[in-house]
């Protein structure tokens, strides 16, 4: 039975603290959400580094491999033809494509990276049931934590006490409540 | 939003003019960037637009000929048989490397000034390379082979060439198209969701929505989202080289006295930032206007996209200097007289409106006054786009026009297809740009609202990295 | 409830993009698997002639050489197609008054032809030489298939450049000896490798793959 | 070539029905309707519509391909099909033919009468390729541009056809009788009002005819009219020995040659020979001969010429003279001393008149004096003098009788039927000249008389000038569609046999002729039994020597007899001496046209776009004159001016020639058409006449008095402007080493070693592909001391490879697709300039730039070494020809080919493909000749032989200047020229490594003159 609280905070600074003392309480399953990126947030989440940059060098070498053995096989090896007098196989003149589909390769994963990390596309989630998470993309800065129902109210009190404004509770039936 | 007159000038001398205007709140960043979306259809955006489809339609026209009669419906011939399309290939191509320059280049080196303009200059790039990617398509002689061009398994048991150019090329824009594209939309997202979230009617937020892929601005995304973002920056920086070093290599790689030149790729690539920066010029000057936002984009910035050209300029100067000091120093004859034939053949009122355009006026620029009266700059940085265009119509036309077989030289003369294709992709530019301005935010919210943060942090004296710059990703140890 | 999007609208737009990406890969693909598919190549589609002409029953029954017929197949680009006259050296004697034989009676009375259809066909930029092919071992089999079980001829082989490339690239397994040419039913005995090496020497065979060989 | 003895010659048939064409019906009827239907036309009974036409006109464009009897078929790139296509086998197949395979047939084509022995290439009736028969004396194997070209006109949809007589279309069989009835009439008076108007002609079977009519109308007149008209010449001959003999020269005997005013490799009947007889002597060394040649217009001739001295018409004779006194006093030829008067001082030719005279004299007996049919008798008599006195005749120059059946051909026989007709002595005139309406000399106003003759029959193959004024209108029949004979200049005869039946409803002159005499027979049978009793044969014996005439092309020992001609001084010296020239104010010179002659082949895209050998233009002529007297009369190249001569004027666009004469003007004849009116048939197509609305029309200002050239011409200019059409660029070298060209006395000492630079192996990072282990190395050669630019193989070139003519404004756009072009040089001083001129096609580069450029291997390179282009994989990025130095590839911009008529597709040579819209093309060393030969030697299992592949444009030269074979065999001809000290590449610096070579030029100045 899992339940959303949201809390809105006035400044970064706020929402970070609270967001620490809520981990030290034990509390994991936290999200800090606000129109620009908040200096400290991963570190006050405690969330490890993203993974992209491994998937984008793995991505980028597997491009490179793909450009140099198609060029081999196609040119070199399947069909070998006198072109002008050069060798079938010219490694210089393989480079540009090498790159070219090195990058591509790379940037497609990084993209497609960031998409099902971040869980794209996800146009519902239950933070948008509460009607003021809208200022979360223009200057609102919120808080939300993930709890069993029955620990929802107790979760208002901490946050409140934790400096927050306002405060809603969106329970599995997506009922928004404001106490 | 609070504009306070001694905010218009900052206080240090070589830097006088400030970044931002006024230091607005969030919420005023956030209207002040979509009100142009938001607000009413005007009559001057209406005709444009109008006077683009004139234009867009001359373009549909030119191409169904084209189609429909072939190539012999230009001007090509033999020995000129490339002119206007590939001039204007590699003219669009080069348009586009201003806008990966400075959203990429200028963020790895952390130019702030970078902000408010990039969404702006991405935008150009897409449509410049649309635009460009259209003509290899169109000077085939036979378009419905296009697909030969792929390395497919076909039943011919056929592969492409991989030692042409052309065939880098068809791999080089495909790639530069496709990274451009998913770096804009990265960035464009954060503000996608601001148009969902803030937007009066439910069917904008709804479309908006949508292309916010649910964005909540949440910590987890971030994290991806910065790394993401810098990254992408990071390739797009080589690919930029990369491209017009190829599409310089279209000429390099051949044997005809103007294009077997080892100093094409530097060179191409200067001129390439050279135009490119011009075009953004041409789009921003009229663009900061109609949206109001003189506020975030500054004089400075205009008068540091002045100082670029200037500097690129000089650049390209020095590429022209070169290539006629080797024509004339490698004392190969033929090459000699491709060069001195640019200045002293058919051609030469071409070569020297190149000259002037490229060389003479940019150097106007070396003057503040000149290059911070937005007139000026404007109607300067037109003239480098003109330049630009006649310097790859010299290298193409008039090295081709007379080559080694002196009875084989000859003339071209473009025909009203090849001005109606020319005519017709500037338009069609410039229409898809106005749809823009009027879509989507054209300068980048969220990173304003960063933008304003280090300001202030700045102005509280903390230094910059008081507040973190979006290359800065990983979290300090706690 | 005062979300944009329902919860069921996740689902729904990942099918929609999933499905999206699909249609995007399959189309090429479809198209590629397609062109190797007998309908791509017009393989096995048994062509009915104005003349139910059986090459079963020539072939098989009368036990009538291919080079009756098709008399400049070994010295000339084409095979010929017979002329009404070859039928009515026979059929003037046998079968004269056959319903079947009317079409072919009328073409030699009237001088007008009869219009045959072609199952075999290549680009017209391609050029086929019979003569070299059969000269040089390659049996009527090895591209026309089992004529001599075809009630009516049907195009066997897919025709495909890359097809002739396979051939010409190793010719040894398709050849045959000289007095093979024309046996439909002929399989080496013994080593098969051995033999194509053989014969490759025998023939002295040199199948090129420069474009002008085919293309000019 | 495959051997003609087996081709079979059906007698005619004796049903009445059939025998009313019985020449092409009777040899050919049953292979040509099975061709017809052979292509799967749609099945029309023959009597829906009329045979000739019908047939073919509704032969589908796939059709024809099916006439190659089922083989893969030739056109068209991007094929997509419906599904089975008709695949239409003959009812009977002719024993001679093998479907796929071609044949080559030997006939004759005749031109001013003057025959040209041929082998015309037939693919199942098709003849798609015309090459000269190496068995006949005036071909030597060698063929020209004008007898190539007669195969487009054979195929042209806008041929004149049909029958008319007084506006009502006739079919032969009433013709027939209505032209006897009309011959009856004439009996009364014997013919008195009966007049024939005839081209040359030397066939004995019209001559037969000929004397038939006359026994029949003794007081008929037969005139004889050539716009080209060689009488000046007979008519020297005829003072100089008191009877018309027909000289011969003997170019390969001569060391030092003379000519006068006179085109021996251009437009003299007997260029081709003449080429090769003189080019056979053409090498470095001792033996190298010289040319000296005396002419106003810059030719081909005078571009080859050792030493080139311009000067107006009227002074060749002065400089003849001079030349005669110098020989008279200075080298003891006193027989010459009444002939001889020196040039006036300050005359520039004084040097060379002495240099020239002293040369002749030391190579007498190896030595000749040619004149030119431009100039007067007088200067003729005076050429046959020389060649007395320098004692050439007999050695390398001798004399025949005409074989003309008239030796007068110009104004004077034309000018007396003229006043016949105007003073309404003519009832009925049978023209079968060519066009006298527009060819006639412009004083007799011969287009209106015409209108005054109450029965004017005209046979033409075009509806012409003189078509609109005759009101018996008949379609002529094409050499190629009938039988007939013809003799060559030395007179051996040919049998002209038909390739296929006519294409249309036409009519030949002999069936013309013979049905006036109310013959009925078919002109098959006329040749055979004209033949049988000339050759005294009879039955097999016959049927045997006459296969073997039609199979070698020549009836053999036909050839006039040498006669001994004496000179009769003092005739000459009167001749001489009283010759008076036209002189005073410009002086303008009527010449025939390279392309379309004397406008004959007007109608011919092929000539009409084949570039002028100097001036390359093309689809137009141009008033010529040289650089100073355009300075002087202030115009410039396409300025439009006034000509007046003589109270007549025309309008004429200038060119400026380097190398003119100054103070004259040179009128190239037969354009300005204005009146040719497209065949009125249902085309799909029309056929825009080609000739309209280009060049001017010099016969305007030409008189029968002053047929050749004529002073007191008067310039002035228009103000208004033209634009031509050039093929070539620019005409300097821009000092690049592109055609290399040394004196015989500079080239041991000097050239051999600068050569040098331009030939080896150049420096390269990767080892290039050895070719040297492959059996075959095909590479070509090409000489420059030999070629002479006739432009014999480009024509060969486009006839061969399919190759599509794009029009004068395509030409203006630098679109033209020869894929075989002749650059000319000049050199020197714009008013005497070297000329020289150098073939350049794709050369092969063994390293070639256009291939790694192209991003689908469109074009690539063989196991042996050729570069390929693949005309079905290319995709037209145009990058190949952006990169190829050479600058010989070609681009179809256009779907130039449009949609064709089923007779245009019926010349197209089935073993190469037709090129759509937005592909490349070039030069493919004629592959398409070298893998037939390949098939046909491995399927006999024996290697190619040398000279069994020979690329067409080497066929076709006369100077044998192109060698083709395979460079591997070390005694082939090619390789010998490659290993020559005198070979070089093109661009060798580029390190392309090509694969045709050129051998520099050598010319051999008289040391005296340099």
């Amino acid at each position: 039975m899992k339940t959303y609280v949201l809390a809105k905070f006035a400044d970064e600074g706020a929402v970070l603290s609270a967001a620490r003392a809520l981990r030290e309480g034990g509390h994991r399953a936290l999200d800090i959400h606000s129109p620009v990126p908040i200096h400290g947030a991963e570190e006050a989440l405690g969330l490890r580094p993203s993974k992209i940059p491994t998937l984008a060098l793995l991505a980028g070498l597997t491009g490179a491999a793909t450009a140099f053995l198609m060029q081999w096989w196609m040119v070199g090896f399947n069909y070998p033809i006198n072109v002008g007098n050069r060798p079938p196989l010219s490694l210089p003149a393989f480079i540009p494509i090498i790159f070219e589909l090195t990058v591509l390769f790379a940037a497609g994963a990084i993209f497609f990276g960031v998409m099902i990390l971040a869980g794209f596309p996800r146009t519902h989630h239950p933070v948008f049931e509460v009607e003021g998470f809208r200022s979360a993309s223009i200057d609102g800065i919120w808080l939300s934590a993930e709890v069993e129902s029955l620990d929802a109210h107790p979760m208002v009190d901490q946050l409140r006490t934790l400096g927050a404004g306002q405060v809603s509770i969106v329970p599995e039936d997506l009922q928004v409540v404001t106490p | 939003m609070s504009t306070a007159p001694n905010q218009l000038l900052a206080d240090d001398p070589l830097e006088p003019y400030p970044l931002m205007v006024g230091r607005p709140d969030d919420r005023t960043v956030t209207e002040d960037v979509l009100r142009p979306i938001w607000r009413p259809t005007r009559k001057g955006w209406l005709m444009l637009v109008g006077l683009g489809s004139v234009g867009v339609a001359l373009f549909g026209l030119a191409v169904t000929v084209t189609f429909a009669v072939g190539i012999g419906a230009w001007g090509n011939n033999i020995p000129v048989a490339w002119a206007f399309d590939i001039t204007n290939f590699v003219w669009w191509i080069g348009i586009g490397h201003a806008g990966t320059l400075i959203s990429a280049i200028l963020l790895l080196f952390q130019q702030r000034w970078r902000t408010s303009i990039n969404r702006m200059a991405e935008a150009m790039t897409l449509f410049a390379v649309m635009m460009a990617g259209a003509y290899p398509l169109l000077h085939l002689g036979r378009p419905q082979f296009f697909y030969w061009l792929f390395p497919y398994p076909s039943t011919l048991g056929l592969w492409p060439q991989f030692k042409s150019p052309l065939l880098w090329d068809v791999f080089a824009v495909s790639t530069y198209f496709t990274v451009s594209f998913l770096f804009w939309y990265l960035g464009l997202i954060p503000d996608l969701a601001s148009l969902r979230d803030a937007s009066k009617h439910r069917w904008q937020r709804m479309v908006y929505g949508i292309f916010a892929l649910g964005w909540r601005g949440s910590a987890h995304h971030w994290r991806h989202y910065r790394i993401a973002y810098l990254l992408l920056a990071g390739l797009a920086t080589p690919l930029v080289l990369s491209v017009h070093t190829i599409v310089s290599f279209d000429f390099a790689v051949s044997v005809l006295p103007g294009w077997h030149t080892t100093i094409f790729p530097p060179y191409f690539v200067a001129g390439a930032i050279f135009s490119g920066f011009a075009m953004v010029l041409t789009l921003m000057i009229p663009a900061r206007r109609y949206l109001g936002l003189e506020h975030f984009v500054t004089m400075r910035h205009l008068e540091n996209m002045a100082k670029v050209i200037l500097a690129t300029g000089l650049m390209v100067d020095y590429g022209y200097v070169m290539e006629n000091f080797f024509a004339w120093y490698g004392g190969n004859p033929y090459e000699a007289f491709a060069f001195w034939n640019r200045s002293h053949g058919p051609y030469a009122w071409a070569f020297f409106t190149q000259m002037t355009c490229n060389v003479l006026v940019p150097q106007l620029l070396w003057f503040r006054k000149l290059r911070t009266s937005v007139a000026v700059l404007w109607v300067i940085s037109i003239l480098v786009n003109v330049g630009m265009w006649l310097e790859r119509f010299n290298i193409i036309v008039v090295s081709l026009h007379r080559d080694f077989m002196p009875t084989m030289w000859g003339i071209y003369t473009p025909t009203w297809v090849d001005w109606s294709l020319f005519i017709g992709t500037i338009a069609t530019f410039g229409t898809l740009f106005l749809l823009f301005l009027r879509a989507v935010p054209a300068v980048s919210a969220s990173e304003v609202k960063e933008l304003r943060r280090q300001l202030d942090a700045e102005a509280a004296g903390g230094g910059t990295h008081a507040v973190p710059h979006l290359s800065q990703t990983r979290p300090e140890a706690s | 409830m005062s979300a944009l999007f329902k919860p069921s609208s996740n689902i729904l737009f990942r099918t929609v993009l999933f499905i999206g990406v699909v249609v995007v890969l399959a189309i090429p693909v479809t198209l590629m698997t397609w062109a190797r598919t007998p309908f791509g190549t017009n393989q096995f589609d048994p062509v009915t002639q104005p003349v139910q002409f059986d090459h079963r029953h020539h072939v098989v029954d009368d036990g009538i050489d291919c080079r009756y017929c098709h008399t400049s197949v070994d010295r000339s680009a084409s095979a010929g197609i017979p002329p009404t006259e070859l039928c009515l050296n026979c059929h003037s004697q046998i079968w004269n008054k056959s319903a079947l034989l009317d079409v072919v009676r009328q073409s030699g009375a009237t001088g007008q032809p009869i219009e045959w259809l072609r199952v075999h066909r290549l680009p017209d930029f391609v050029y086929f030489n019979h003569a070299i092919h059969v000269n040089k071992g390659v049996g009527c089999a090895s591209c026309h298939g089992r004529v001599d079980q075809m009630a009516a001829v049907q195009q066997v082989a897919p025709l495909t450049m890359n097809w002739c490339l396979d051939c010409h690239r190793n010719p040894a397994p398709h050849l045959r000896p000289p007095d093979q040419i024309t046996n439909l039913a002929w399989r080496p005995e013994g080593d098969a490798a051995a033999i194509g090496q053989e014969l490759m020497k025998r023939y002295d065979v040199h199948s090129r793959t420069s474009c002008t060989t085919c293309h000019r | 070539m495959p051997s003609m003895s087996d081709r079979p010659s059906l007698p005619a048939p004796s049903d009445g029905d059939r025998s009313e064409r019985p020449d092409s019906r009777a040899a050919l009827p049953k292979l040509w309707r099975n061709l017809t239907e052979l292509a799967g036309a749609p099945s029309i009974s023959p009597e829906e519509i009329p045979p000739e036409v019908g047939e073919l006109v509704h032969l589908g464009r796939r059709g024809f391909l099916q006439v190659l009897g089922g083989s893969a078929a030739v056109m068209g790139l991007a094929a997509c099909r419906p599904p089975h296509e008709k695949l239409v086998p003959y009812v009977h197949q002719p024993v001679e033919v093998t479907p796929g395979t071609p044949q080559a047939y030997a006939t004759a084509v005749a031109i001013d009468g003057l025959a040209t022995g041929v082998l015309v290439t037939s693919y199942q009736g098709r003849p798609t390729k015309v090459e000269g028969n190496p068995a006949h004396p005036s071909s030597l194997g060698a063929i020209g541009t004008f007898e190539q070209a007669t195969l487009l006109d054979l195929y042209d949809p806008g041929r004149a056809r049909g029958r008319e007589v007084l506006g009502q279309p006739f079919a032969l069989r009433p013709f027939l009788v209505r032209a006897s009835e009309l011959a009856a009439s004439h009996d009364a008076d014997k013919g008195a009002r009966l007049r024939f108007l005839v081209g040359p002609s030397s066939s004995p079977l019209i001559g037969d005819l000929r004397r038939r009519l006359l026994e029949r109308f003794p007081r008929a007149r037969f005139r004889t009219w050539a716009p080209l008209s060689e009488d000046a010449r007979t008519e020297g001959s005829r003072v100089a020995f008191g009877q018309p003999l027909d000289p011969r020269l003997h170019l390969d005997k001569a060391s030092v040659v003379l000519a006068l005013d006179a085109d021996l490799f251009g437009t003299d009947p007997e260029a081709l020979r003449q080429s090769r007889e003189f080019t056979s002597r053409r090498n470095p060394g001792p033996d190298l001969n010289r040319l000296y040649v005396a002419e106003t217009t810059l030719t081909v001739t005078g571009g080859f010429a050792d030493h080139r001295f311009r000067m107006r018409p009227s002074e060749v004779l002065g400089f003849g003279q001079a030349i005669a006194a110098a020989l008279a006093e200075r080298h003891g030829l006193a027989q010459l001393r009444p002939l001889g008067h020196s040039l006036p001082a300050g005359s520039p030719h004084l040097r060379a008149a002495a240099a020239v005279a002293a040369d002749l004299a030391r190579s007498r007996g190896k030595c000749l004096v040619a004149v030119g049919p431009g100039q007067p008798p007088a200067v003729h008599a005076l050429g046959h003098a020389l060649n007395a006195a320098l004692g050439a005749d007999g050695a390398t120059i001798t004399y025949r009788q005409p074989v003309l059946h008239d030796t007068q051909t110009g104004p004077d026989g034309l000018r007396e039927l003229a006043a016949e007709i105007a003073a309404g002595q003519v009832d009925t005139l049978v023209c079968t000249a060519w066009n006298p309406a527009y060819s006639a000399p412009a004083d007799l106003d011969f287009g209106g008389l015409l209108r005054k003759v109450p029965h004017s029959i005209y046979l033409s193959t075009r509806q012409d000038e003189t078509w609109a004024r005759c009101n018996w209108k008949l379609g002529a029949t094409h050499p190629f569609e009938s039988w007939g004979d013809a003799r060559g200049r030395d007179g051996t005869a040919s049998i002209v046999q038909p390739l296929l039946a006519p294409l249309w409803e036409t009519t030949s002159e002999a069936e013309l002729l013979s049905a006036i005499l109310g013959e009925g027979r078919s002109t098959y049978d006329q040749v055979r039994d004209l033949w049988r009793s000339r050759a005294r044969l009879a039955g097999p014996a016959f049927e045997q020597a006459w296969s073997a005439w039609l199979a070698q092309g020549i009836v053999p020992a036909t050839a006039e007899p040498v006669v001994r001609a004496t000179p009769r001084w003092e005739a000459i010296a009167a001749a001489v001496g009283a010759v008076k020239l036209p002189t005073g104010g410009l002086e303008v010179r009527f010449a025939p046209d390279a392309k379309v002659l004397d406008g004959r082949f007007a109608e011919n895209a092929w000539m009409q776009e084949l570039p002028d050998p100097i001036t390359s233009l093309c689809w137009d002529n141009a008033a010529q004159v040289s650089p100073a007297t355009a300075g002087q009369l202030g115009i410039d190249n396409g300025a439009v001016v006034k000509l007046t001569c003589r109270d007549r004027s025309i309008e004429a666009p200038v060119w400026i020639v380097p190398g003119h004469a100054d103070g004259a003007v040179t009128l190239p004849l037969g354009y300005g058409r204005a009146t040719t009116v497209p065949q009125p048939v249902e085309l799909d197509n029309k056929p825009e006449p080609l000739a309209n609305g280009i060049g001017f029309d010099a016969y305007r200002l030409r008189r029968s008095t002053a047929f050749w050239f004529d002073a007191g011409l008067a310039v002035t200019a228009t103000g208004r402007r033209w634009t031509f059409a050039v093929q070539q660029g620019d005409f300097a070298q821009e000092g690049r080493p592109h055609a290399l060209s040394y004196t015989n006395g500079d080239w041991p000492k000097q050239g051999t070693h600068e050569v040098e630079e331009h030939r080896g192996p150049q420096p390269v990072i990767i080892e290039p592909v050895n070719y040297d282990k492959e059996a075959y190395k095909w590479g070509m050669a090409i000489d420059l001391s030999r070629c002479t630019g006739c432009s014999a193989c480009v024509i060969a070139c486009q006839e061969e490879n399919n190759i599509p003519v794009v029009g004068r404004e395509q030409v203006q756009r630098r679109r033209q697709m020869h894929w075989l072009r002749i650059d000319r040089y000049f050199s020197g001083t714009a008013e005497d300039p070297v000329t020289i001129s150098q073939p350049v096609a794709c050369v092969h580069c063994e390293s070639a730039p256009c291939e790694y450029v192209c991003p689908v291997n469109a074009t690539v390179h063989s196991d042996e070494g050729l570069n390929e282009m693949i005309y079905n994989r290319c995709v037209g990025t145009r990058y190949c020809s952006n990169n190829c130095p050479y600058k010989v590839r070609r681009f179809n911009f256009l779907d130039y080919r449009g949609e064709m008529e089923p007779t245009e597709k019926m010349l197209m040579n089935p073993d190469v493909t037709v090129r759509v819209r937005g592909v490349m093309e070039k030069c493919t060393y004629c592959v398409q000749r070298i893998e037939r030969s390949r098939i046909q030697a491995r399927v006999e299992g024996r290697p190619i032989r040398e000279g069994e592949v020979k690329s067409a444009c080497q066929q076709s030269c006369p100077t044998e200047a192109i060698a083709f074979g395979n460079l591997n065999d070390p005694t082939s001809r090619v390789a010998a020229l490659h290993r020559d000290e005198r070979r070089y590449d093109l661009l060798h610096d580029l390190g392309t490594r090509p694969r045709t070579a050129y051998l520099v030029r050598i010319t051999n100045p008289n040391p005296e003159l340099t």
